[in-house]
């Protein structure tokens, strides 16, 4: 079970690197936006598997406050977006 | 038995986790790429939380994976309509 | 030995390469400021790698301890970095 | 444990960090800067996680995800609204292509004495004292989180500075000038979401800070996260965040501080040393200790993510030197209750900004 564990979280970390491309090559600031989402649920992801693997179950509550606070950086985003219009 | 399906489940949210993320990458504009997130990616996360809450002996456990899918769920759901509505704000220049 | 403490501790290492040639290099402020957290979070990386111990084994609390504080300690700081900037951008005839 | 697969997931890792840390640095666009470096902290959150840093991680989860994103793109925000900082930022020239070169090759040979001395402690016979002085006097320090007894009792000294540090960023930030204006309403679909995100932050919280005793978690941890709930408030666009009012929130600032010299004092009168709690009393004090700080630590970031002085604490101050007493007990009424106060903000702003 251990081992496929691993296998999982090298498979979402390499999920992750996927999205990491659609960061850095945009090529929009939306895009970047969107891609940095999904990075966001691909952490959760491993945090979860990290956290049964490693025998740490604290990571869960981890993995809580990022799903919690997955929103705020989209909110963030285009909030500002649309206050520097406003001004 | 139970080990059987929940590396079942686990690997099947792989599959949907990769999917999304070649769906990202692959798809040709914004919107679509809106997509590939809030489709693949939740369900993804849901088989997996899945797979690992029948491993938990704990109720609370379960309960937290439980609401953390929800979590990623409803903020999958928003930001991708602020980020789609943010972007058709640009072009249409309001 | 443990492969897993140095690789992350000798990242570190760039990492705070990385954020201190981007603030020396830097001229624009808001970057600055992101080069100064970058630096930060390679310190922190570092710590976090020395209190490693392997697999199963507990860590060396104290090193945690201080990068948590590091943390917050981090955070305030930006922020008072960041409200500098904007009443220095806020200064009447500055253009 | 030590499996070709997870030594692959760590040299992933490891790219995506150096990688996001490059690109968030090369780039001379501030916003995409910020996403790189939200991206950045993320990941970090994950190198915590399997360092078997969990404390840490949840620090890094609550602020990266929720305060130093929000507070950096509101920052560009600014910058962008505010074109000269851009055409100040213009004026200077780029460094000469030697300077930049000189540059590099000093932050190569610090990477190098760095690298070499992080090296040398790992063969060090040194580096177990302090975690086996941990180990051995844990069970004395009324907690059982390491992490915890690190922070709350063997090093109590450098958490009541650092409370000291976070107030006195806080007051510099106040010397600078008003808070920003508010976020306009976000729209109804991410208002909804707020409505019940914020209630589930504030049981995270506090959660946080009850298992701190014994598991990863405490008052840095959930007083980032109380302060990530205000910052949802303030981004679904409403002007009370949960921030008391006037004197509350001065009270509440330095709570933290307060509360811990007020223990260090009684047990220096009590014949005790400063801040060495007596076995039996430890557990009690600390999570006493743990509550003020936790409030004091989430308004301060609250405050530092506002920019300025809070209208808040202006107003309230205001009024009751000039108004009758009736009309100061409103204003100081009204931001405890979340979700009337809230629709209530939310009309005032909208009406506001039309």
């Amino acid at each position: 079970m251990s081992e496929l564990l691993a296998v999982s979280a090298l498979i979402l970390m390499f999920s992750l690197l996927l999205g990491l491309l659609r960061v850095l090559r945009g090529p929009g600031p939306g895009d970047r936006m969107l891609a940095a989402q999904l990075i966001g649920t691909s952490g959760v992801g491993i945090l979860l598997l990290l956290g049964v693997l490693l025998e740490q179950p604290a990571l869960i509550d981890v993995a809580l406050i990022l799903a919690l606070l997955a929103a705020v950086a989209a909110a963030a985003f285009t909030g500002q977006a649309r206050e520097a219009k406003h001004d | 038995m139970i080990d059987a399906v929940s590396a079942g489940l686990i690997v099947l949210g792989l599959g949907f986790y990769l999917a999304g993320s070649i769906g990202l990458l692959r798809l040709p504009d914004l919107y679509s790429r809106l997509h590939a997130l809030t489709k693949a990616d939740n369900l993804g996360l849901g088989l997996l939380t899945a797979g690992l809450a029948l491993h938990s002996q704990e109720l609370f456990t379960i309960a937290k994976l439980l609401l953390i899918w929800l979590a990623v769920l409803a903020a999958g759901a928003a930001s991708a309509h602020l980020i789609a509505r943010h972007a058709r704000r640009q072009e249409t220049g309001r | 030995m443990l492969t897993a403490q140095w690789l992350y501790g000798l990242t570190g290492c760039l990492v705070v390469a990385l954020g201190l040639r981007a603030a020396l290099l830097q001229s624009a402020l808001l970057q600055r400021i992101v080069a100064v957290n970058v630096m930060g979070s390679g310190v922190f990386l570092m710590l976090i790698a020395v209190a490693y111990r392997g697999p199963g084994v507990a860590p060396d609390p104290v090193p945690h301890a201080l990068v948590l504080t590091g943390i917050v300690v981090a955070v305030s700081a930006t922020a008072l970095a960041l409200a500098l900037v904007r009443r220095l951008h806020a200064e009447p005839g500055d253009g | 444990m030590n499996t070709p697969s997870l030594l692959a997931f760590d040299g992933l890792l490891l790219i995506s960090i150096v990688s996001l840390a490059w690109a968030a640095l090369a780039t001379r666009d501030a916003r995409r800067s910020v996403i790189l470096f939200m991206a950045f902290g993320l990941v970090l959150a994950l190198a915590w996680g399997r360092l078997l840093a969990p404390d840490v991680a949840l620090a890094e989860a609550a602020i990266g995800a929720g305060l130093s994103g929000a507070l950096l793109l509101a920052a560009v925000g600014g910058q962008q609204g505010a074109r000269s900082g851009s055409a100040q930022n213009a004026g200077h020239a780029d460094p000469q292509p030697a300077v930049r070169w000189a540059v590099t090759l000093l932050c190569a040979g610090v990477a190098g004495i760095l690298g070499w001395a992080l090296l040398e402690s790992f063969d060090s016979s040194a580096r177990d004292t302090l975690a086996q002085a941990v180990a051995a006097n844990l069970a004395s320090s009324g907690v059982s989180n390491p992490v915890t007894a690190v922070l709350l009792n063997f090093r109590a000294y450098d958490t009541l500075l650092e409370l000291a540090v976070l107030l006195t960023a806080v007051l510099g930030i106040f010397a600078l000038g008003q808070a920003r204006p508010g976020y306009r309403f976000a729209g109804p679909v991410f208002d909804s979401l707020a409505r019940w995100l914020v209630p589930l932050l504030i049981l995270t919280a506090g959660h946080l800070l009850w298992v701190g005793a014994h598991a990863p978690g405490g008052a840095f941890q959930a007083g980032a996260t109380l302060a990530a709930a205000a910052v949802v408030l303030r981004l679904a666009g409403h002007s009370h965040i949960g921030l008391p009012a006037g004197s509350v929130l001065r009270l509440v600032m330095v709570a933290g501080v307060a509360v811990f010299l007020l223990v260090g004092v009684t047990l220096l009168a009590l014949g005790r040393p400063f801040l060495g709690y007596p076995p039996a009393w430890a557990g009690t004090l600390i999570l006493v200790i743990e509550s003020a700080a936790m409030l004091s630590i989430a308004a301060t970031l609250v405050l530092a993510f506002l920019g300025g002085r809070p209208q808040a604490l202006w107003q309230a101050t205001g009024a009751a030197e000039s108004v009758p007493p009736a009309a100061t007990a409103t204003p100081a009424a009204l931001p405890e209750d979340s979700s009337g106060a809230a629709t209530h903000g939310v009309c005032k702003e909208e009406q506001s900004r039309c």
